[in-house]
């Protein structure tokens, strides 16, 4: 074996492969890969223990230019193979990377398994609300009305929220992320790295042949600071220019309402202050929509509880500990037997 | 009863018979599965040979006393050697009207029913569908009776431990088999010791169980003095010396994969959904934790099949098991685990289909999926059990292939195996070869696509390991560096590469034996699975006639043994003998353009003795 | 073909099929079955455009004992096969029955996407916390520590909430039931089959033999008044033997409290009212467990939207509108065309 | 170029020519496959038989001038009647160095070049993988050459135009058409007439674009009368009369659809789930809703196979279209419309695979997957088409007997058939035989397992029908009420049935006919679906030679037709040509026990002619 010494520190560079990027230029996949070099160079993940398991579509061949470990497996189905993989070896740490046609469309069910086991992975979803790799079909994502190759008339059918879904299926942590946020999009990630457990993250990622603008109402420059808001736990949940707006409950509606400090007598004391603890909270930041709301980023909801594969090899040592003969002959001779001779 | 004589026993004159079919049936809430399981045991332990089949309802829990929630378990044990369940029960013990209902059209002629005259009530007699009393009617006409009122006797035989009405009524089960002991002249006491073990809490269940036991004995032997009814004695057969237990499919497949990871020094991840009769491994390895096993309930059979490659991908060896249908939606999957070249087993307990068909019944009609059931060209081993036993040699087996040849492996098992025990002569588990796995850590001119050049398997780096980062996927990939490659002749060439990988194990398998008779001749019956008991049988009787005919029992199916076209062409005929409309015949007729014919059974049940017999009859006769 | 003379008004009777049923003896689906066949005979359903849709399992067998159209399909996907059947005749009137290793397991995907679509029908759920058919398997919605065949050490992953998951995934009608309440049950059969979009219904079943008394916190007779709320729209939401309990909306914290009228302070106009149209108070009222909350039961949501169905036709009869020849001649010869003599 | 002959034409000498092929060959963003269509028209109108390939890049924009990038459309066109898209281009367009560098190897040898110097930049020779300009440096040598310098005088035509410089620069394919239409002498009136006609709204766009065909075609004439070059003369090939159009495979099977249905009397619900190549049949569908046609996107390949069995469950043809991993999914549901026989078309646009394979390129890899790739004994139907137009009548022929015989029927094509075009003699729909559905409302002794003696198909009771309420399943059900069964003479019985069912189709399909030769000879070479065209062509030119040799092209590929047997056996030898490692020989073999050899090549490509011949010489020295 080659004696190769790891140098001090890594850089974002080395934890990029050497395989040519196959997006279409200007695709927001390719600020996303390297939000997430930059990442891992600031964790200084070891590169031999990151995974990154992806199922089928533009987002999902994301693990070629990593160098990394990687897996691009198949369609909707990474979260399951990526359960079997962090059972087998809770040591490594794993980044599941997905679409949401991959995610929501035929990999809606494991991503729920995922979520609700709390498997300790990192579940980050591309949301461009098409399927990219197929030609652009319309997505359990995209508005009602988009017209795509196979709804020439527009589409019809409600898009999924990603984020109230994964709340739905007991996700523990649940966060946002935009494209082109190069700083606060690593800010996300390592948030996600942190808690151990199943962690969700949809990322808003501008699809350039397909859908191109898509989210331009809140991500254009212009009207960012309008229509985004970036959530922060413990830190009033303000936005704005100036920081001059916030969100209030409204407690009879059962209902967030956007204010401006200052006027209609709101104050300062009505803002709420986020708490990313509280579920029901994060449903209602995740339900903000535009144009009367802006559209919640960061950290929704983080509440940490038990992970699946510790409890799974806490059962293993404990059997161990109840059972310690391996041998595959007392095994074999357990129960009633008896000598012929 | 094949062969019957009569001998003086000590105070009593015993009829002594070759082998006997005894079927207990009742109620499935009667326990009667518990009886059965105690009366092989027994019968292990009396050193008759013996081989059992359990057939459940396919109800959780039915009515009581309806026709569809009857259970029933049969046993065939002998002074020979027993390779079927048996073609027709001799005893049929009948609990209640709807057991004999169901049952009775089975017996052999002039067979013994012994019934439960308690349970021989008009509202029993019309959940059954009988008009009136079958006793009484000319139902059982032909046939010998021993009638007891089994539960009033059991009621009174365990007053005096104070149970429920309901947990006295319970013990109705061991009532019968007492008396099926005392007809077979069987030690009670590995019973006795069975119910003081179990219900080692609640001992005066258990006492009340063993006198349960002894009224029935009891009762044998007042009926016998009476003259009513005589006994058989059943000899000992000449069996191979060795410690035995009896051992279900299950357990054997459980036990083999267990061992096989230890003799390759891995761990397992074991992934499955249920489903009926798969489950039981699922369940059956969940309990063997201590031996390194992660054990994953998944949402669904993709899930499982994607958690065993993604166990396997880890570096663990991941395993899945399911029935047909399940075993359809892996396909996909176990695509992805052929073109990443990763171990990983699917095991399939097959069942009666097409769709959820019946699924508490077996059958051997998923050789065609297991073969050709994928999109593209994407070989990969298939391998089968013939005997209960035999899954633990088969899934051992299957482990040194998956793992020597980074490839998936289906092993294929039934209802009827999985189910059914054998005694089972135990193999001592230092003497299996160790095949142990080396994940590579060279990273020398390290490619993830490089190749044994014998095996053609590629090498097994697992993340984890430094500097050998690497990615792999689905899409086609370069013979040379592992990258994506859409180039045309590379696919030609790993194409070609996979299957000549696969075609290649022929030369790592053992020769196809004849299993019994000659290696050419008159007529070649072969079989696969779980016809082996019917076939070797009935080729036994008829080689008895003088008949050159053979039995050939394959267990890998593909690549099939090398040498199986020339054995083949060295009989004038052969009959292929399936549980289904002819699947292994497709292979063996498109391998060696051989004129097999076909025996086909679809009902549900594995073959008769007697069916074989006769299409073999049929076939020298042409 | 025979004339048959319909009777005048359907009874109960001639919504139950001559199959026998083949549950086990105590089972709850029996109250099920019933409650669904006296739903259909108070709504005079026509049998022939009555339709039950199953997938696999206990509660799947459920089809064969109405005298109305049914289809037993497999394992997990009634709700995409019943999809294609209502697109195929809206005047069908649809029941999809299934369990939650049906609905959840298997199927989460199927579900979430029939929800999504909005499709009009019935999604009815009998949630026992278990397999049944395949012999006492935990499920989903199993508790932690569920002792079974799978898990003999106890389960160890956190169960679905199957009502919040039907709201993460944009449900339009949300209701539960219990087996046991053969008032209440057809009640909210009738709500759900007045719903015009997916409704979707949630049955707490006992499972007698594998997962017997799972309920028995909240639905025991001597318990149920004090462990169970009632929910009905523009009603306050009270519940207790005397109506003295109430839920109170805490917004500082953003979360329910149980109190009782007349204690601490608490007064009657403290006391939420339901309003099954807001989805935060859904949300709230769903979570609510025991011990320190009562099971919420009764319609938790429901706010109709466009039906899936009515759009497909609707964009076919526009088109047919547009387009009115239906001569293959016509559309083989479309586009350009040369002759050759 | 197979014969050429030079004829005095009008001003210029042309060079006659039977057959060429064309190239073009550019950036995914260089609107190759614009051009290719434009002069697949041209030629079509121009009186030429032809045969087109288009050939996509996997990556949906790849970086621009990277090899992976490149697009390319191929025309092959003659006087003669052509079959395939030609084995080697005689003419390469190349907008860019990559477009070289991938598609020089392919060149017939002496063939001509056309390149855009104006990309000829350093910058594309090293995404390219060219080390300096291949024009310089001995890359082309033996290969003719016009260069020109496209992107300018493409700029410089559509200069007035005022067009921003991307819409200008994408003018160019026009500019090379326009030249290719001098080469070939074609008129230019057509697509002159299909840009004004597409960019109505935008007038500057349309004469931009004309400007440029002018001008590329004018560049031609500059070096003709330079006399660097000359052109050729293609004349019209000798085609039946009628009204011809070109077709591609997925419109082709999508009006088959659409025809089937209205020839059933039966709306269509069609379910998909988005993957290459098989969504265009979604897309097609999608557009054509005034048919009665229920499209739905489904969330995966299970909902949408689940979704067309619920439309047909309803009473509509219930039809889906995937490729392999997505057929794979949906066996598990085509199992259950075995069991309750419904009607349902499942589309297979075969991909290479195994996995995610290659989904761009074509292969023929599934029919073992259609035939046998199901659990348990479930027999359907499969057929194939042969050439791009032949999916209109197959698509027709599998709603004929999916709705006879109440049975899923496999229809495989693949992506070649799928995307290639070829000119169509447009049939008279009115012609073609109706087979109107009967759906039942006899309430008469009802029973939804009643079937018609002769095809043995079940009745078709649906929903909404007063009287006629009743439960279908995937358990197995009585023969005799259609109710839930155990039974095990029942399970034989409706097995049997199945079988039988589908066997006796044979009597309802065409015999199989010999394409071209005798009716028995030295050689049959056998193919089915997409190596219809390679095989015919080279048996064609074998046959020319003298030699028997004959080729039979399989559409029923399950059940076989009945003759099939007998056909085959009066040739001494049968080669099966497939782009597989072998699958309907394997059929072929244990169907008829005939030493078949397999002729296979699996590298995402279909066979050349020259291969096929190549391989019928061998076995006529052997
Ligand atoms: C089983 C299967 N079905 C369908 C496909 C085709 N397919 C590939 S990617 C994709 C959807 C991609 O959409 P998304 O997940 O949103 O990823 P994006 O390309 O937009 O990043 C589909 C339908 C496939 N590869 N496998
Ligand atoms: C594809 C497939 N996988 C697995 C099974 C086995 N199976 C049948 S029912 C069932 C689960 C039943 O649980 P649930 O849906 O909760 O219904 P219940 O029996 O509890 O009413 C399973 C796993 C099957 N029939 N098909
Ligand atoms: S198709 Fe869209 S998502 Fe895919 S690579 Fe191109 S721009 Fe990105
Ligand atoms: S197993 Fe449970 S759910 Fe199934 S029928 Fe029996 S009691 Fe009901
Ligand atoms: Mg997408
Ligand atoms: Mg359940």
């Amino acid at each position: 074996m080659n004696k190769i010494t790891p140098p001090e520190k890594l850089t974002i560079k080395d934890y990029a492969s050497d395989q040519e990027v196959r997006w279409c230029p200007g695709c927001g996949d390719y600020s996303i890969v390297r939000a997430m070099q930059k990442t891992l160079a600031d964790l200084q993940s070891p590169p031999e223990k990151t995974v990154f398991i992806s199922g089928i579509g533009c987002a999902a061949r994301f693990p070629y230019y990593m160098a990394t470990y990687g897996f691009h497996t198949i369609h909707g189905r990474a979260a399951a193979i990526a359960t079997g993989t962090k059972l087998a070896n809770p040591e490594l740490d794993i980044w599941v990377i997905s679409g949401d046609g991959d995610s929501l469309s035929i990999g809606g069910n494991h991503l729920m398994h995922v979520l609700r086991r709390n498997v300790d992975l990192q579940y980050i979803l591309f949301n461009n609300e098409i399927y990219g790799l197929t030609k652009g079909q319309y997505s359990p994502t995209s508005k009602i009305g988009t017209r795509s190759p196979s709804t020439p008339m527009g589409s019809i059918d409600s898009p999924l929220s990603a984020t109230l879904y994964a709340l739905g299926c007991g996700a523990k942590f649940v966060a946002r992320g935009i494209d082109t946020k190069p700083k606060h999009l690593p800010e996300v990630f390592k948030r996600a790295h942190a808690h151990k457990g199943a962690s969700f993250v949809e990322i808003f990622q501008n699809c350039i042949v397909y859908n191109d603008g898509v989210y331009d109402s809140f991500t254009a420059k212009d009207v960012a600071a309008e229509r985004q808001i970036e959530v922060e736990h413990n830190k009033p949940l303000i936005f704005g220019k100036e920081k001059e707006k916030g969100l209030r409950m409204n407690s009879d509606k059962i209902e967030l309402e956007v204010v401006t400090i200052g006027e209609n007598e709101a104050t300062e004391k009505d803002i709420l202050v986020h708490d990313e603890t509280n579920k029901v909270l994060a449903t209602l930041l995740a339900q903000m929509e535009g144009p009367n709301f802006p559209v919640a980023i960061g950290v929704l909801y983080c509440n940490p509880s038990n992970t699946y594969e510790d409890a799974v090899h806490a059962q293993i040592a404990a059997e161990k500990k109840a059972h310690p003969s391996t041998n595959i002959n007392d095994l074999l001779r357990s129960g009633p037997t008896w000598t012929v001779d | 009863m094949e062969g019957s004589t009569t001998v003086a026993m000590e105070g009593a004159i015993r009829e002594q018979v070759e082998d006997v079919v005894v079927r207990f049936a009742g109620d499935s809430g009667d326990g009667i599965q518990i009886a059965g399981g105690q009366f092989t045991l027994t019968t292990a332990l009396a050193g008759n040979d013996l081989s059992t089949f359990p057939d459940f309802p396919a109800e959780i829990r039915a009515p009581q006393g309806t026709t569809f929630g009857v259970s029933a378990f049969q046993i065939h044990f002998g002074s020979r050697e027993i390779r079927t369940a048996g073609d027709a029960p001799d005893v049929l013990v009948a609990l209640n009207p709807a057991a004999l209902k169901v049952n009775i059209a089975d017996l052999s002629k002039g067979g013994l029913i012994i019934v439960d005259t308690g349970s021989f009530t008009e509202r029993n007699f019309k959940k059954a569908g009988y008009n009136g009393n079958p006793i009484e009617n000319g139902s059982v006409e032909g046939f010998r009776l021993i009638t007891a009122d089994i539960t009033r006797n059991t009621l009174e035989a365990v007053q005096e431990f104070g149970l429920s009405q309901k947990e006295a009524v319970r013990c109705k089960n061991m009532y019968a088999l007492g008396l099926v002991y005392w007809l077979y002249d069987r030690d009670r006491s590995p019973t006795t010791g069975w119910l003081n073990d179990k219900f080692g809490k609640r001992p005066e269940i258990a006492n009340a169980n063993i006198a349960a036991v002894n009224a029935g004995h009891a009762f044998g032997e007042t009926i016998e003095a009476s003259g009513e009814t005589s006994s058989y004695q059943v000899m000992p057969a000449t069996i191979e010396p060795g410690l035995y237990r009896t051992i279900t499919g299950i357990e054997a497949i459980s036990y083999g994969l267990v061992a096989g990871a230890q003799k390759a020094d891995l761990r397992m991840t074991f992934a499955g959904y249920p489903i009926t009769p798969a489950s039981a491994i699922l369940h059956s390895l969940s309990k063997l934790k201590q031996f390194d096993i992660i054990t994953f309930q998944a949402e669904d059979e993709i899930a499982a099949v994607g958690a065993a490659l993604g166990g396997s991908y880890a570096g663990t060896l991941g395993v899945t098991a399911s029935s047909g249908p399940g075993i359809a939606l892996k396909t996909e999957t176990i695509g992805l685990a052929i073109s990443v070249e990763l171990p990983l087993i699917v095991i399939n307990v097959q069942r009666a289909g097409p769709s959820t068909g019946m699924p508490t019944k077996t059958e051997q009609s998923d050789l065609h999926q297991a073969v050709f059931g994928r999109n593209a060209d994407s070989p990969l081993v298939v391998i089968s059990a013939s005997t209960p036993a035999d899954n633990f040699e088969v899934a051992i087996e299957a482990v040194r292939l998956t793992t020597k040849y980074m490839t998936p492996v289906m092993l294929l098992t039934d209802g009827y195996l999985a189910n059914a025990s054998e005694p089972w002569n135990i193999p001592d588990a230092d003497k299996i070869p160790k095949f142990p796995v080396n994940f590579l850590n060279d990273t020398n001119e390290f490619s993830p696509t490089k190749r044994d050049p014998v095996t053609l398997a590629r090498n097994w780096p697992i993340p984890g390991t430094p500097h050998l980062e690497h990615r792999i996927g689905g899409i086609e990939k370069s013979y040379d560096t592992g990258n994506i490659s859409y180039d045309a002749a590379n696919h030609q060439k790993m194409t070609d590469i996979r299957k000549n990988k696969i075609d290649g194990i022929a030369n790592d398998i053992p020769e196809q034996k004849v299993t019994r008779g000659e290696d050419a001749g008159k007529i070649a019956v072969v079989g696969w699975g779980s016809t082996f008991g019917p076939i070797t049988r009935a080729v036994q009787k008829i080689r008895l006639e003088g008949h050159k005919v053979s039995h050939i029992h394959i267990r890998h199916i593909w690549p099939l043994p090398k040498n199986l076209g020339s054995l083949l062409n060295g009989f004038k005929k052969v009959i292929v003998a399936e549980i289904n409309t002819g699947q292994l015949i497709t292979v063996l007729r498109s391998q060696y353009l051989i004129d097999a014919q076909g025996l086909n059974k679809i009902s549900g049940q594995p073959f008769k003795v007697s069916e074989v017999e006769e299409a073999i009859r049929k076939s020298l006769e042409n």
